[in-house]
């Protein structure tokens, strides 16, 4: 038997394999499919501190092995998520959960990681500073290291669990943010949020999204994920998360050479609502037709 | 919601660039009229949603017009092809709480949830009035499959090739006291037969989708009642709590 | 009749249809499989002052919808493109093609563009600040604003020719860049020059790549290029072509539509070598399709 | 170079993970031994490049190892698939100015271009003799093609389950004064082969590849005569200006 568990900021992980914000609600719609405690864990949907509608529709369109989003962190606020949503989940999913949170301001990063501190379902906190479908929100944090360093200080002094900082794709050198982050005291990284573009409609010759532009994710960014993931590995001593573009259990151990120390699945959940399962299922398979007996070992491997 | 492997066992040009895709499974999986289907087309990343315009326990049917790459290729799809589908997806049409002369209304392919039913409320015992507004006679499509369930089936054209000459909601102006509607068609359509009718109803609505189970956030609508998913909490959209 | 016709810094294209350097030699390779004055131009293979080798090899891998390369400016050296390269290409090239000029410093900028000035054939200069293959190369041009600056004024000074200035995506703002080109005096820019990106090879757990790292081009970068097209569009009044994934006469349009006034087929030519051809063949028809009578009257429409 | 439409008219497997599938067009567009075609595949950016085994003017045989998805597809591909190929690339073995006796050496699938090399050197008189190298029994390919073409064919393996026990290397110490060599294999191979040579030859190299017919430098290669495309100067190269 391979063996399929990692540690991520000192939780176990049964394997490393997650699904990634946005993409897999609070849990719901996939538990009625199949039994998510399969899972390694999963980061719920980007949480501010009041409710969101977030943008106009359309919100979504097709690119080549892709897609866009602007849904921009439609959400029911923290207070709801903690008497409504987390007790929800509860009920099916009894492993901890990542807490995506995303703000305006780091007051609000602070305001709803309080909020959420004493919940014992949630086992890390996912800053996402890289949410690049708000405006003047998130991703201002995520394309400038003193700011992104600024944040990740300030929500360490009251987070009471180990702080994951979400970071942006959009920058021109994200080993810089990254070392920032670790140095201002994240306890680990993950990447990459989407990828900014674009659609136009030819019949209307408007942009395709009522945003304009949107966040690019799916298999077609996977070479632009792990490239950074590779490349912040280098830079930083931390734990990384890695996604962006996987779909297979061969993407995941790919990922996983390239430095990231679990996984997360996104855009292919929306494609095929069973791929997390079906990736965890084949993953000892595929591990060892590439003669990996232990998972852990694995992780930057490549370098 | 449940993923089906079904095979095509009729695909057919019904009008020019429009088709019907008859699917096999042993398990449809539409227990309601207004469900739609998430078909997954080889080489996209996002599903193609299509509402079903008939179904039996082990087969549906999908009326659908071609209008980008995904139905180009569907188009093409022959007898036998396998698909995987998410269906039984989003609420469909309510029909325990409507009077005895419900009127439907449909425009262009928004036609195609409204025939089953069609067929539910006559099989149940109530007539409805039906509707069907297209642009010109060529783009007709099920109009025969209405008329064995109905027979009070008006049909409108814009340029009067068929039918009456006028929009759905001129074929309104011919019918007193409409006490109930149900409504598919563009969101500029719907407005205007809301606006017309004045009486309670339900409508169905387009949204671009990222998943159609609801969890990706992409496809919400303000109502009064709060934010709502076009693929979880409706399609359809009860009259009272739409915000036009 | 539909009209093709455009103009790029005061030379008119019969269509605003070029290939895009790296992907198309120096044009022999596609001459010998049609006609290629069709072109509306082309932008030769990055030239630079020595002849270069480039990368080790492997230098291509694939991706989902893209690949990857790392060819690393592979070049006979300005003299031998002068007194070779460009007198085969006159044989069966009677338009004005693009130079593409990479360097290393400013100074080697500077002496491709004095040897490159007397040459007629030569319509415009692409100052590529942007190529991810080498190191110490050209990107870290144009990831700056202040060195993209340098480049393009320096370059200005002695260019005889219009010069388009080349830039990176791999940045956080792209447009602030573009701006500092305009500024300096740059006749118009393309975008975008390739991602970066990487695969690993999970039986040898080492990058596919000798290099490591490589360029995502191809239709996966499509909206990432639009993206970037549209928003420097909005900062710069000077021309843009635009290029990244291109592959259809609709994507064509659709770049247009963005902002670009020209554009650019990189990858495409790799898997059909026909594919500018049949592009140019089908333009009136899909122009017709959108109810386009003059290609000109598109640009930046979708604004 | 040529783009070509070919249909499938033979694909079958040969051996573990091997096979073979024959090609058909007006015009195969192969001159010479050697040559490769570059065949597209729906949903991939890059070709997939096969060395020719067998040729004649409207068909040509390619024989295939599965290593990943894009042979894993054609594996799978049933006869009247139509291929989009771009054909008779590559420069292919000089075969005017070698002696009498060469000595083709091939290993794994590297004994594919050799095949259509031997058959041209016997049907012009000369005696080839043949070394062909495998892992193992089971992946011998192409063995009863070469002994039509030639009588003195060896093969090894290295793990002994037929042929001579060990590598073509050894198998070539059995055979005295040979003074011309055409090899394709893996580059390690051809490396020990031109070292125990000591004589002139011709290598066929292979190189991960951006277009395959010369013009995005993605497969170059030092010579002693500069820098070469395996795609275009290659796939063989000379001895003489090869460095190892
Ligand atoms: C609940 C629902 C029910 C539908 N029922 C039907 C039906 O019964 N018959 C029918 O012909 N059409 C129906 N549609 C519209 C149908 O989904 C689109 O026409 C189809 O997805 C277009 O795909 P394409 O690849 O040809 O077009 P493209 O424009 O190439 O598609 C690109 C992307 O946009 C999406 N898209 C394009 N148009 C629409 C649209 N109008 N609504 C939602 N997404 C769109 C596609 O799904 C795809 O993700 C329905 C849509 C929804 C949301
Ligand atoms: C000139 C030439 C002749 C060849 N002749 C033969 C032959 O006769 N029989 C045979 O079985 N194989 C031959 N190969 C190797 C063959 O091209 C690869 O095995 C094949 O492309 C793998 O495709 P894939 O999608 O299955 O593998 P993947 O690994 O999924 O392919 C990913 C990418 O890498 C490339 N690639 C992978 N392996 C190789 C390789 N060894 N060489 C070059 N590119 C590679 C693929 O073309 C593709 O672009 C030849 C290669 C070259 C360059
Ligand atoms: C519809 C959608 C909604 C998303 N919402 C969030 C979010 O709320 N918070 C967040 O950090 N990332 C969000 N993301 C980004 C994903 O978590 C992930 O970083 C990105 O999509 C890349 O991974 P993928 O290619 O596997 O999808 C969203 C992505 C999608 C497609
Ligand atoms: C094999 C290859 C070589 C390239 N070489 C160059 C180069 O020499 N100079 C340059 O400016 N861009 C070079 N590029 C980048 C392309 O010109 C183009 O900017 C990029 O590939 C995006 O366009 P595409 O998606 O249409 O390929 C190269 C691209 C490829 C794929
Ligand atoms: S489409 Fe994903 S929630 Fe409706
Ligand atoms: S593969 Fe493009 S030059 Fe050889």
């Amino acid at each position: 038997m391979v063996k399929t568990a990692v540690e991520l900021c000192g939780i176990t992980l049964d394997n490393p394999v997650m699904a990634a914000s946005g993409t897999f609600g609070y849990g719901a719609e996939f538990a009625e499919l199949y039994d998510i405690n399969i899972l390694g864990s999963f980061s719920f949907k980007g949480t501010t501190a009041q409710e969101r509608f977030g943008n106009p529709t359309p919100r979504i369109a097709e690119t080549s092995s892709g897609m866009l989003n602007a849904v921009g962190l439609q959400n029911p606020g923290v207070k709801k998520v903690l008497s409504h949503e987390l007790p929800e989940m509860k009920k099916f999913f009894k492993k901890k959960v990542m807490a995506n949170i995303s703000g305006f301001s780091v007051e609000e990063y602070i305001e709803i990681c309080e909020a959420l501190n004493d919940e014992e379902a949630i086992g890390w906190y996912e800053i996402n500073i890289s949410c690049p479908n708000v405006h003047g929100g998130g991703m201002a944090f995520g394309t400038d290291e003193t700011l992104a360093a600024l944040v990740t200080r300030e929500v360490k002094k009251v987070a009471k669990k180990p702080i994951i900082i979400k970071l942006s794709p959009n920058v021109t050198d994200i080993k810089k943010i990254a070392a920032a982050c670790e140095q201002a005291g994240a306890d680990g990284l993950s990447l990459i949020n989407t990828l900014m573009g674009m659609r136009i409609d030819l019949k209307t010759r408007k942009p395709l999204l009522a945003n304009r532009t949107g966040g690019l994710s799916g298999k077609a960014i996977f070479p632009v994920a792990l490239r950074m993931v590779y490349d912040v590995y280098e830079a930083v001593s931390i734990p990384i998360v890695g996604l962006g573009g996987i779909s297979s259990a061969e993407d995941v151990i790919e990922m996983m050479l390239a430095g990231a120390c679990a996984v997360q699945i996104g855009t292919a959940n929306l494609t095929d609502p069973y791929i997390c399962r079906d990736i965890i299922n084949s993953l000892p398979e595929i591990m060892e037709k590439y003669g990996i007996s232990d998972i852990k070992e694995i992780i930057g491997g490549a370098h | 919601m449940e993923q089906r492997f079904f095979s095509v066992t009729e695909n057919r040009q019904i009008a020019p660039l429009r088709f019907i895709m008859k699917l096999f499974a042993e398990e449809a999986g539409i227990t309601t009229p207004g469900q739609f289907i998430n078909i997954k087309l080889e080489g996209f990343t996002l599903r193609r949603p299509f509402s079903v315009c008939e179904f039996d326990e082990n087969s549906l049917t999908v009326a659908y017009k071609v209008v980008g790459e995904g139905t180009e290729i569907m188009s093409r799809m022959g007898i036998g092809k396998k698909l995987d589908v998410l269906t039984g997806l989003g609420n469909g049409f309510d029909t325990e709480n409507c009077p005895d002369n419900p009127l439907i209304i449909g425009g262009g392919m928004g036609v195609a949830p409204l025939l089953p039913l069609c067929k539910e409320l006559s099989l149940s015992g109530k007539a409805p009035k039906v509707i069907l507004g297209f642009h010109s006679a060529e783009e007709i499509i099920l109009l025969e499959e209405y008329s064995s369930y109905c027979n009070d089936v008006t049909v409108t054209t814009s340029d009067g090739t068929a039918g009456m000459k006028g929009r759905v909601t001129d074929a309104m102006d011919e019918l007193h006291n409409c006490s109930y509607i149900f409504c598919c068609g563009s969101e500029g359509m719907m407005k205007s037969v809301f606006e017309k009718a004045k009486c309670p109803g339900q409508y169905s609505f387009e949204e671009r989708m990222g998943c159609g189970f609801g969890s990706c956030m992409g496809c919400s609508r303000k109502t009064k009642n709060g934010y709502k998913r076009v693929c979880k909490e409706g399609p359809v959209f009860d009259s009272e709590e739409i915000i036009w």
